[in-house]
């Protein structure tokens, strides 16, 4: 539909979703083992249970990362020219990073959870050491500064292109009496807006993660636990943010294929895009709601804004999908479209429990309960990933077949089907007052912890069936 | 290549000129250098005479044979030396209870001998329980003071005016062996590090 | 008509040292004001194009690693107070900021990679942040020679230097830049 | 209340979920939509209208006041790896009790749930803060404490419990 001016770099980004694919895959396992273990229906020993369960954090969080900034690579490559040599040095300096991280988890037995509280890495109580947490956190650096080379290199070609951060936010549209068909395409207005709140994030987090690499090694600096917490939140919410809003890019560029239409930078879509920028910056404190210690406006802004981040999300990206939808006379459905429209609508339904517990009141009893793993899951696993899933399938889409063939279908079904029904268990559990982030459960929480081990596998075997369809569209194209 | 190379030499110098710079990687700071050095060198401390609080003339370090710990203070000080002072009575309890008592001498010693006269060091020392026995407060000529705190690495600067502090320095503890060296350095609340230095001072 | 830059530098390093007494009595104006003075410095005497050939020097890496330790070296507190012991070392630093920093970053600068110098910008940012929260929270005496508040002073200090230059160097971004904008600002063609 | 939540939690998501499949279903039909821009505008109105009465009804009374007027009952409270200190076996019943939490090491959740487990009331318990918490017990019984931040490799074997009673026995 859409012709690119430039080539985007397919070999590298495919090569990346494949590594992308087979790690998705391998933490979902690690997030089936920790349901069955919580169910009793495995035993492990509880140290390692929580070194999985920072491994399935950071890798999930890492993964969603790198799969939404190759998505925005991609499509960013049809209307700037990127270098290759900078995605390689990004995948190269994040492998890196993986390396450590994992070797911090499961050689230095460190568990201090992807969030890296302040100041549990630096006490343990005697499960690792201060080298494994100073691994941790110094792989944390290396994927930081991956993605802000990448983030970089956008900003640079994409002011370059379109004059100015503001031209490349369509600004003159938005609050100016710029014209439509001058404004720049959505993935531009996405990429640089994602590019801006990430590089913040990412500057922050190295600030935090630099502190306490230092406070690891000479104790004597010590530093603000609620300070630190903020810049934490700041970044973690910020990262896992930028992974979503990079990938609905995917949407913007693939589904007008099927919908027979371009995706348009409307006026809504350019002032949406800038308060999503404003609002990914400033929501950061509703996951800090049970800080007493924090300012009150600081508290009543998370609830607000985050109740605010919603609107741009359903009033503009889902309300335009469902009205393209309607509107179009070619629609059809394969499996990257229906993964595309499921991660919009996922990411959608998801953001209902998100605004909900987003308030104080409601916070107080549902915070740090399994409800917390069940709305993030339901705008992550069907959302982001699913995503992520759709943009793989297209890429080796074969243009001769249109429709779900067998293999498609039952995958889907059973991805869809798996991930209801396993974000549908941490919700109840969440609201049946189970904590999250516990090691071992009570028989009274058995029923839920069984039932969604039974989920993730099907859950599992969807994706399953995803990879080894994408693996095989691989090889086909090729041999084509 | 060449510019790898260079790259790399300057890496390498750098790390080096880092690495020495930190006593390997240990002090960043003044302080941690100072407390690395002593524990290193031990240097000899040469002798200086005090005024004790009871008025009577006593040598620092003291007689031979016996260890001592010094901390530096003034009587004025409205924070942190009264913390100290309390520090200094629980680790004057803790050398008796060890029944160390008869082989170390403890001073507490000001570094404002123009104000603390002998009422002054007295009345700090009865506020915080020394008896002149075990732990004494004293003070040094005002001519010794810069050697003093020269021997001793502690730096006295004048505090900021408007939070009511008169003066700021490193507040530690000094161990010094029988043999007149300074082998240790720990901070005032570290009672175990400093009974330790001892012990081992005294083995 | 503006002066040679060298003579601004021999300014510069006279007021630096003229004043070192107040100037480093200070923390906040010893670190944040003495010593990026001294630099700059090294920066006036730099022509321009200094190097521009050297293979050694390409990508202008060895150069801004030669700064990097330097700054490092500058940033342990034991070196800021054995400056203010030794005039040994306030010698050392009186030298070692023209050429060790100044000169090396603006031969390395000159010849660095857009990219490098966007992600050397942000280390900065971040850097600085690191100090600051270090400065601001930590509890114990970092100089021998300043006081506590005075270090608390200097935290803020690197804190307000790190929001400045995040403003100083994204708001030229959004500044539209006619001529930059080369590329037309529509939707490639569709079909 | 955590089921009201998940009800309407659940009913918002069908909802949108009814929209997206009622869309899809109709997907390739080709439906002319004219209003489409004017209803986007009346839905962000709605949203907006929602939203404002939303936040005024959820924070008219600050849900972390620990304000009391008349008979309180103060509880210290200290997490640390991995168990809580409490000070007090027993907490009477009817009047506010007020937590004053520590943290002696890292940082921990402190949450109480009642005798069905459900979650009553919770904080964080943070390092150099103490973060106060209010909670008023209509029901006498054996409550417990249990942790709600990660803390470590034992985290889950946090917990403690108190009792709450009838008489006034510990009143101040």
């Amino acid at each position: 539909m859409i012709k690119a001016k430039h080539q985007p770099q397919e070999a590298a980004v495919k090569f990346t979703m494949l590594l992308a694919g087979v790690v998705l895959l391998l933490m979902m396992v690690f997030g089936f083992i920790m349901r069955a273990a919580q169910g009793g229906m495995i035993e492990i020993d509880q140290a390692l249970f929580y070194q999985i369960m920072t491994a399935h954090g950071a890798g999930m969080v890492g993964t969603a990362g790198l799969t939404g900034i190759s998505i925005l690579w991609y499509f960013t490559g049809r209307y700037v020219p990127l270098l290759a040599g900078v995605f390689w040095t990004f995948l190269g300096l994040f492998l890196t990073g993986v390396v450590l991280i994992l070797g911090s988890i499961f050689i230095g037995g460190y568990a201090g959870a992807w969030t890296f509280l302040f100041p549990l890495p630096a006490m343990s109580g005697g499960f690792w050491s201060n080298e494994a947490a100073a691994t941790f956190l110094l792989g944390y650096i290396f994927i930081g500064v991956a993605f802000l080379l990448l983030h970089l290199e956008i900003a640079r070609k994409l002011i370059a292109a379109y004059g100015s951060i503001g031209g490349a936010l369509a600004w003159p549209l938005a609050f100016g009496n710029g014209r439509a068909e001058n404004a720049p395409p959505p993935t531009v207005v996405a990429a640089m807006a994602s590019t801006l709140f990430n590089v913040m994030g990412i500057v922050v987090g190295a600030t935090v993660l630099v502190s306490s690499l230092v406070n690891l090694m000479i104790p004597d600096f010590a530093v603000n636990a609620l300070l630190a917490k903020n810049m934490i939140f700041f970044f973690g919410h910020v990262f896992i943010n930028a992974s979503i809003y990079m990938a609905v890019i995917a949407v913007y560029e693939i589904l007008p294929e099927y919908l027979g239409k371009p995706w348009k930078t409307t006026r809504p879509f350019a002032i949406a895009w800038t308060m999503v920028f404003l609002f990914v910056l400033a929501v950061y404190p509703h996951h800090l709601l049970q800080d007493v210690a924090m300012p009150a406006w600081a508290l009543i802004m998370g609830q607000v804004v985050s109740y605010l981040s919603g609107i741009p999300l359903l009033a503009v990206t889902a309300f335009s999908l469902l009205v393209y939808l309607r509107q179009s006379r070619v629609m059809y459905w394969d499996l990257a479209s229906a993964l595309l429209v499921l991660g919009v609508a996922g990411w959608s339904i998801g953001s209902a429990p998100a605004i909900i517990d987003g308030m104080i009141a409601v916070n107080k009893v549902m915070h740090n309960t399994q409800w917390v793993p069940g709305h993030f899951h339901i705008y992550l696993l069907l959302g982001e990933v699913a995503i992520t899933f759709g943009f793989m399938a297209w890429l080796v889409k074969d243009p001769r077949e249109k429709g779900l063939n067998i293999l498609d279908l039952a995958g889907f079904a059973v991805y869809l089907l798996g991930g209801v029904g396993f974000t549908l268990m941490f919700l109840i559990s969440g609201a049946l007052s189970v904590p999250r982030r516990w090691a071992v459960h009570v028989p009274e929480w058995f029923l839920q912890d069984r039932l969604a081990t039974g989920f993730a596998l099907l859950v599992i075997l969807g994706a399953l069936l995803f990879v080894v369809s994408y693996a095989q569209g691989l090889r086909k194209k090729r041999t084509r | 290549m060449k510019a790898f190379l260079a790259s790399l030499a300057v890496l390498i110098a750098g790390s080096v000129l880092f690495f020495k710079a930190t006593d390997g990687l240990q002090a960043l700071t003044a302080e941690g250098a100072r407390r690395l050095a002593v524990q290193r060198e031990a240097p000899m401390v040469s002798s200086f005479m005090l005024e004790t609080m009871k008025g009577s003339a006593e040598p620092l370090p003291g007689a031979p044979g016996k260890a001592v710990m010094v901390e530096f203070i003034y009587t004025t000080c409205p924070t942190i030396c009264q913390s100290a002072g309390g520090d200094m009575a629980r680790l004057r309890d803790l050398v008796i209870a060890e029944g160390l008592g008869d082989r170390v001498r403890l001073f507490s010693v000001s570094f404002d001998p123009d104000v603390d006269d002998v009422s002054h060091l007295a009345r700090y020392g009865e506020l915080h329980h020394a008896d002149g026995e075990v732990w004494t407060i004293a003070r040094p000529t005002v001519n010794d003071l810069p050697a003093l705190l020269k021997a001793f690495g502690v730096v006295v600067i004048k505090g900021d005016p408007d939070t009511f502090g008169g003066y700021e320095h490193n507040t530690a503890i000094h161990v010094i062996s029988p043999t007149g060296q300074l082998s240790s350095i720990v901070d005032t609340d570290d009672f175990d590090g400093a009974l330790e230095a001892l012990k081992r001072t005294l083995s | 008509m503006k002066p040679p830059s060298y003579l601004v530098a021999i300014l510069v390093v006279g007021f630096c040292f003229a004043l070192r007494i107040p100037l480093e009595a200070d923390p906040v104006s010893h670190i944040l004001v003495q010593l990026p003075l001294l630099a700059w410095s090294g920066v006036l005497i730099t022509p321009n194009g200094t190097g521009r050939r050297s293979e050694w020097n390409r990508g202008g890496v060895a150069t801004l690693l030669v700064a990097f330790f330097t700054i490092i070296f500058w940033m342990l507190p034991r070196s800021i107070d054995a400056v203010l012991s030794s005039p040994t070392m306030e010698l050392a630093k009186f030298i070692t900021l023209p050429f060790g920093v100044g000169a090396p970053l603006a031969i390395g600068w000159a010849r660095a990679h857009p990219l490098l110098r966007g992600i050397i910008k942000a280390e900065v940012v971040s850097m600085l942040g690191v100090l600051a929260f270090l400065y601001i929270h930590a509890p114990v005496r970092i100089c021998n020679a300043y006081l506590v508040s005075d270090q608390h002073r200097l935290g803020y200090g690197f804190l307000f230097l790190a929001l400045g230059l995040s403003v100083f160097w994204i708001a030229p971004l959004f500044i539209v830049h006619t001529k930059r904008a080369v590329m037309p600002t529509k939707t490639p063609a569709t079909a | 209340m955590q089921m009201t939540v998940l009800a309407i939690a659940l009913f918002l998501m069908a909802l949108i979920a009814y929209f997206f499949i009622a869309a899809i279903w109709a997907s390739g039909a080709g439906q002319t939509m004219k209003n489409a821009e004017r209803t986007r505008s009346r839905f962000i109105l709605v949203l907006l209208a929602v939203g404002a009465v939303v936040t005024i009804v959820s924070l008219k009374s600050w849900p972390h006041s620990v304000a009391v007027t008349g008979p309180s009952t103060t509880v210290n409270v200290t997490g640390l790896q991995w168990a809580w200190d409490i000070d007090t076996e027993e907490v009477p019943i009817g009047h506010p009790i007020i937590f004053n939490t520590h943290a002696a090491d890292v940082t921990h959740g402190f949450g109480v749930t009642d005798p069905d487990g459900r979650l009553l009331v919770q904080t964080q318990v943070m390092p150099g803060y103490v973060n106060q918490v209010k909670y008023t017990f209509d029901r006498p019984g054996t409550y417990k404490v249990i942790c709600l931040e990660y803390c470590g490799a034992a985290h889950h074997d946090m917990i403690s419990e108190f009792k709450v009673v009838a008489q006034s026995g510990a009143e101040q």
